[in-house]
């Protein structure tokens, strides 16, 4: 059975096509491997299994799956909780904190002494989001009408009800202050006159005052509505802003190098790419880590339940380098190994993330004949603990001494495939790989 | 604060003319910023550090023209009479870019030179300490309070005296050095043999020497002409706004710089495009905001913008090479 | 001192913490230092630990994950300001100190989080540029709100802990008055005790699993994501932990100094002093950051105050001539020390090792089976 | 009379890690020399160093007789060295022409290289069309011979060649060597370096043999190409 499906993979940057359709199947416990010139699309097709690119079309699956990170009722969960968090921060902003904070904090907490109940701050900063007229106690036992964000005192009071009353007449005067006409010529008067009641709420002496103090109204009952909109809109912008960028942020890492190495696939680079300031042994540890368990707190403790799992992580490391062929160079820094043990290294610690699947780029590349005689020994030695291997590789003792199936690619596309001595007998493969015969 | 300061500024005047008005300051001053920015970006594109000196070079022309000014007043230079009043002005955009840019040689020759193979955030750390030294240099020089810098060009409005839209000398000024110097530049990176070499170098260092290119003689060249561009900053800037200090290198090197990110760093019409989105953003900030969440806002904007645009307005993304 | 081994570091390590344990209660030094400088040395030891266990919290982004965060000084005003708006009299929360303390730690690694998640496919400089942003927008931020805030003036007074009962008895054996406005070592023996255990937990940390993988995504970010290290994740756990021990430093310092302060002692130049510090140290040692901070912090606070008074003292300066106060000089002899530091010791005073000696004495030994099959 | 270019006793590396242990490299005047081996074994690293890039920790690099190993890179190629970088690298947001115009840096005679300018066109008519388009969106093939042609802008004695070949069609392969050839022709030296083995020694006149870091063989190419050992290992069959 293939463990590993390439069907039709195409990669494009731009405008330039580095794989084209390329159809592979790697069966288990098969040493796979791609030969062809430099530059053919080699390391693209294995940073497209590894998810380092994101094939253009086509599709790539393992052990009968895609490596796609799962939708899970937790992302949708998150998209929705990062939406709330943005949209009722943005509408927090935009419904001034400050005066929220006043509203709030500040009406109802007198000082230090002082009681504070959080059910009247609740209250309060609802009734500020209404927009509705609110009472101060001020010093003295006097009382203020004031609106909702307390920037404007509308008048004083001596005692609580007489303040209610007040705000009361106010809040009918706000009112009418957005009709039409609400202001009367009444002798030698301008009054406003409640139409419900007919009591007078408001006397000037000329129109022009009765106007400005009506337009101020006016903007007064304005404000709520406005702040409410306002709110409203940066609420529903904000959770929707969230949600979706949530939801590209997730959509985006779908087919990451870390979920593809989860599901058990592993590599090593090309240009040797090892952390080359660790240890050896930290490099194989780094490996590891998904089999490695225990939360930040537990961690920071180093409770004996995460020390007995370093020490178990720390003893297949071990073993790994040893089987490697790197026993005794653990406390090494990786930049200091040799080229040929930087090699070695970048295959144990591919090995330490337990997979199925090895992808091998030039595992060979700068070692000498006797090195990769060696190598030669490791890569069987992997098949026989039951990996499959795949393999890029221009050394062809190497590839044509261990690998069960080759594909030769050329230009990004696949001219030829079979055992090695199909490919060897190939005159495709001979003319594209082996350096054109035109050239006299 | 929030809808209602926009309608009361509406009000004043009109939807459009303050909207042409704040547009106009906005460009001018990110006109400025674009001078400044490209400092920056030059340097950081050849070398990738980020020159937080850059904005102290900049501070230490502007004290240079006010010396010179000074100076000058002191032997009877007639700033009343136009025509000295431009051979003047043309004086300090000869003298102070060049020290300036003898300045920006000179640090990185000194500092950054060694450093070429250190670690990257080495020559950051020593950036930052050439900053406080001269910031230390204008403390000294030019004293801890703010010095008025001498009001030499009138603040007539050009349109008219009850036009809606106020475009006063001064903002001329602006437009009428600025402009011209970032022409010039872009002909001389665009079209000259050491332009070119300038951008390649950026482009590929390797590559540049193996074309026979001084890499070092042409660093030289990028700081001297930023220290040369930060100098005409400094003059217009002290025309300009009338005030100077030892610290508004900091500030204003700090909006230059994320004028610079903004566009792209490395990218020299990026840096352009960066400065006038800072200057029209502050400019609308303090209008239709508050002044006092200008910063905020400008700094919010550039968040927001690089979230979308991880590479800057103008910067590409480059693949990495795996 | 950079050579020796492990097996000799903690004895150093332990003898160091032991002189500062036992400093303040051999009050003779104190004294003769204070005659001598007019400065509390102590007082000044005390934000020494402050700013370090600021400078530990950058280190863990800046030094071990390689994110090059400019903005750390914001989330030590979030910090303090969380301190501040949860504990003054002027406000009806008045939480304990410890509640506090969780508290800032938490918002500040909250608002890092938040500021990290967005922002983390940005690349080195953009990423700096980003982090500056938020430190300045956070700035104008606290100024600007100012019926919370306060606005320039800060929020004061901020109260200090409640000492336990139990303590005050041991307390007065060693000579010390359990009132802390009185005795500045309840602050420096609070500050030290929350320096040590931020210490270790964080060298457990180191040697931990999230530790390398902090470290290899510094490395090479393309390498441990195909190791099967979840590069968001660790980032923003980086991001997380330094930004809530900035907070924590910053609860810490509102405590100490009774204050939030205002908004402007958490700027750009904060955040670049602390940048400094862990550089200069060594990027990425605990020992490095803490040394640097010993060094930049304990050169701005105590050494250049002591040459000022030194040269007034001296009256070498009767005419007040600015050009010869130490002050107008500092900006100069810290930049210049910064230049030559960088030039020959680029990668910092104790750069991070992970060298054998650390961990010499353990050899691992193969055993059992070589490779399992799946 | 000297060789053109002697490189003894080579010795260089990146950090820690040494790729070039000893390396002796003779280029005659008017020489075709092609330099074989796998991925890794230093090729690059030899080319590098030749032209200044790579410092050599041990060892000498003598052109016509004189030292110029140390030297910075820029005044090597004043010398006559002109190298082609593996990979391209041609300058991506520079115009074709740009490009050219920077492979003739170090050379003031303008009418000269204006008419070198249509020399190239003529080599590679493709780049005269493309003459103001940015380099890096010209496709792969394209960019490699605008590496080569600006490489001969130079006007170079030795004409340092790495990896013309890498990612090309062979026609495009074909069409490059051609132009090479015909150089050679006209006295310019080459130093090649090739994966496809069997294609440079066909072109080269000498062949050097490279195995991490060391020359391991030298011949005549025709040697070389009929030789078992090298057959086996860089020939396929």
């Amino acid at each position: 059975m293939a463990i590993l499906k390439l069907d039709k993979l195409t990669v494009r940057f731009g405008g330039l096509t580095a794989v084209e359709g390329v159809d592979c199947a790697v069966a288990e416990k098969q040493i796979f491997s791609i030969i062809g010139p430099n530059g053919a699309g080699k390391t693209t097709v294995f940073n497209a299994i590894t998810g380092i690119y994101e094939p253009t079309s086509g599709a790539i699956t393992f052990e009968g799956r895609a490596l796609e990170r799962p939708l899970t009722w937790r992302v949708l969960a998150m998209c929705a909780l990062v939406g709330m968090l943005t949209g009722l921060t943005a509408a927090a902003l935009s419904v001034d904190v400050n005066a929220l904070w006043r509203a709030t904090i500040k009406r109802n907490y007198a000082g230090p002494g002082e009681s504070f109940s959080s059910r009247a701050a609740v209250a309060d900063g609802w009734s500020y989001l209404q927009g509705s007229l609110a009472l101060d106690h001020l010093r003295g036992d006097r009382w203020a009408v004031r609106t909702a964000d307390g920037r404007r005192t509308l008048g004083y009071a001596a005692s609580l009800d007489e303040a209610s009353q007040l705000r009361d007449r106010f809040n009918r005067l706000i009112a009418l202050a957005v009709t039409p006409d609400a202001v009367r010529e009444q002798g030698s008067k301008w009054v406003v006159v409640d139409p419900d009641s007919d009591a007078e709420l408001a006397s000037f002496d000329s129109a022009e005052d009765a106007q400005a103090v009506m337009d101020k109204y006016a903007a007064i009952a304005r404000e709520p509505a406005a702040r409410r909109r306002m709110a409203l809109a940066t609420l529903v912008l904000g959770i929707a802003v969230g949600a979706a960028g949530t939801w590209t942020v997730w959509h985006r890492a779908r087919r990451t190098p870390e979920v593809i190495s989860r599901a058990g696939i592993a590599r090593t680079f090309q240009n040797i790419r090892l952390f080359q300031n660790m240890t050896v042994l930290e490099n194989v540890l780094t490996g590891m880590d998904r089999h490695l368990h225990g939360g930040v707190i537990r961690m920071a403790l180093q409770l004996p339940g995460i020390r007995r799992q370093e020490q178990k992580a720390r003893d297949r490391a071990a073993e790994l380098l040893e089987f490697v062929g790197l026993a005794g160079k653990a406390t090494m820094l990786a930049k200091n190994l040799p080229y040929g043990d930087q090699r070695r290294l970048e295959i144990a610690r591919a090995l330490a993330t337990s997979p199925r699947l090895v992808l091998l780029d030039e595992p060979a590349a700068g070692m000498n004949p006797a090195e990769s005689l060696e190598l030669n020994g490791l890569i069987k030695r992997l098949r026989e603990q039951g990996l499959t291997v795949m393999l890029i590789e221009h050394h062809m003792k190497v590839v044509m001494g261990i690998s069960d199936h080759i594909a030769v690619l050329e230009y990004g596309v696949k001219i030829g495939e079979g055992t090695p001595e199909q490919v060897r007998a190939n005159p495709r493969v001979i003319a594209a790989y082996l350096g054109s015969e035109e050239v006299s | 604060m929030t809808s209602l300061s926009f309608l009361a500024a509406a009000d004043a005047s009109g939807l459009w003319e303050t909207l042409g008005q704040y547009t106009l300051i906005g460009l001018t001053n990110g006109m400025l910023f674009a001078l400044i920015a490209l400092g920056y970006t030059m340097v950081y594109g050849i070398i990738e550090l980020i020159n937080f000196a850059h904005g102290d070079v900049f501070m230490l022309g502007s004290f240079l023209a006010l010396a010179m000014i000074n100076v000058m007043t002191g032997r009877d230079w007639d700033w009343s009479d136009p025509q000295m009043l431009w051979l003047g002005i043309g004086l300090l955009l000869l003298v102070v870019p060049l020290f300036c840019a003898a300045l920006n040689v000179t640090i990185d020759r000194v500092v950054y030179k060694p450093l070429r193979r250190a670690p990257k955030l080495a020559p950051l750390v020593s950036a930052i300490g050439v900053s406080f030294v001269l910031m230390n240099v204008g403390l000294l020089w030019g004293g801890a309070a703010d010095r008025h810098f001498p009001d030499l060009i009138s603040r007539q409005n050009l349109l008219g005296d009850d036009a809606a839209i106020g475009f006063t000398a001064k903002d001329l000024m602006v437009v009428a050095i600025t402009v011209p110097i970032m022409a010039a530049l872009t002909v001389f990176v665009k079209a000259t043999r050491l332009g070119k070499a300038m951008r390649a170098t950026a482009q590929d260092p390797v590559a540049a020497q193996l074309m026979g290119i001084n890499i070092d003689r042409v660093i030289a060249l990028t700081f001297a002409l930023g220290g040369a561009l930060a100098g005409a900053a400094a003059v217009v800037y002290g025309l300009y706004i009338n005030t100077v200090s030892y610290q508004m290198g900091f500030q204003n090197g700090l909006y230059a710089f994320t004028a610079a990110v903004l566009g792209g760093i490395g990218n020299i019409p990026g840096a352009v495009l960066g400065g006038l989105v800072i200057g029209l953003a502050r400019a609308f900030g303090s209008g239709y905001v508050g002044e006092r969440w200008t910063s905020a806002l400008v700094f919010v904007i550039l968040i927001a913008i690089l979230v979308f645009r991880p590479a800057g307005l103008l910067g590409a993304r480059t693949r990495e090479k795996v | 001192m950079s050579n020796t081994t492990a097996p000799k570091r903690f004895p150093m390590a332990w003898f160091y913490l032991a002189l500062l344990v036992a400093y303040p209660l051999l009050v003779y030094p104190e004294n003769a230092l204070f005659r001598l400088t007019e400065i509390s040395i102590g007082m000044q030891l005390t934000y020494i630990f402050i700013y370090a266990i600021l400078a530990l919290g950058l280190n863990v982004v800046v030094g071990y994950t390689g994110l090059l965060h400019l903005g750390i000084a914001a989330f030590f005003g979030i910090g303090a300001y969380i301190t501040g708006i949860l504990t003054v009299p002027a406000y009806p929360f008045q939480v304990g100190f410890i509640a506090a303390l969780v508290l800032s730690t938490a918002g500040a690694a909250l608002l890092g989080v938040l500021l990290g998640a967005p922002t983390l496919r940005l690349r080195g400089d953009y990423l700096a540029i980003v982090t500056l942003g938020f430190g300045e927008v956070t700035r104008f931020t606290l100024r600007n709100l100012e019926e919370i805030t306060a606005g320039t003036r800060g929020l004061n007074p901020v109260p200090p802990p409640q000492l336990p009962g139990v303590l005050a008895t041991p307390l007065s054996w060693l000579g010390i008055q359990p009132d802390w406005s009185l005795d500045y070592r309840l602050f420096y023996y609070l500050a030290l005790g929350l320096l040590v255990l931020v210490v270790v937990l964080l060298t457990n940390l180191e040697r931990s699993r999230l530790g390398r993988a902090w470290v290899a995504i510094r490395e090479d970010e393309l390498a441990a994501t195909c190791m099967g290290i979840n590069a968001a994740r660790v980032k923003l756990s980086a991001f997380a932990l330094g930004c809530g021990l900035a907070g924590m430093a910053g609860c810490l310092y509102a405590t100490t100094l009774t204050s939030t302060a205002g908004p402007d002692a958490f700027d750009f130049n904060r955040s670049i002093i602390m940048l400094c510090c862990i550089i200069l140290g060594g990027l990425g040692s605990l020992r490095g950051t803490l040394l640097g901070v010993v060094l930049l912090i304990g050169f701005d606070n105590v050494a250049a105050p002591v040459l000022d008074g030194l040269i007034q003292g001296a009256n070498i300066n009767p005419n007040g001539n600015p050009l010869l106060t130490f002050s107008n000089w500092k900006l100069l002899i810290f930049g210049v020390a910064l230049i030559v530091m960088m030039r020959f010791r680029p990668e910092g005073l104790l750069p991070s090792r992970v060298v054998e000696e650390e961990l010499v004495g353990y050899a691992p030994q193969p055993r059992g089976k070589l490779l399992r099959a799946r | 009379m000297p060789p053109l270019l002697a490189v003894e006793d080579f010795y260089a590396g990146y950090g820690p890690i040494e790729v070039l242990k000893g390396i002796s490299i003779e280029v005659q005047p008017g020489e075709i020399v092609a330099l074989i081996g796998s991925n890794g074994a230093g090729k690059t690293s030899t080319l590098m160093g030749i032209s200044g890039c790579l410092r050599p920790s041990r060892g000498r690099v003598l052109w016509q007789g004189r030292e110029i190993q140390g030297l910075p890179a820029h005044e090597i190629v004043c010398r006559g060295i002109c190298h082609a970088p593996e990979g391209r690298k041609i300058f991506p947001r520079l115009t074709v022409l740009e490009n050219l115009q920077m492979g003739a840096f170090s050379r003031r005679d303008t009418k000269q290289i204006e008419r070198d300018l249509q020399r190239s066109f003529e080599l590679f008519p493709v780049l005269a069309q493309r003459r103001g388009q940015a380099g890096g969106t010209l496709s792969g093939g394209e960019q490699q011979m605008l590496a080569v042609a600006r490489a001969l802008m130079g006007r170079p004695t030795l004409l340092l060649l790495d990896e013309p070949s890498l990612g090309l069609a062979p026609l495009i392969v074909v069409k490059i060597f051609e132009v090479v050839r015909q150089l050679n022709r006209e006295g310019m030296a080459v130093l090649l370096v090739e994966q496809a083995a069997r294609m440079a020694l066909k072109l080269a006149h000498r062949g050097y043999v490279m195995e991490i870091g060391r020359i391991t063989m030298t011949d005549r190419a025709e040697a070389l190409l009929t030789d078992k050992r090298v057959q086996d290992a860089y020939l396929g069959e």
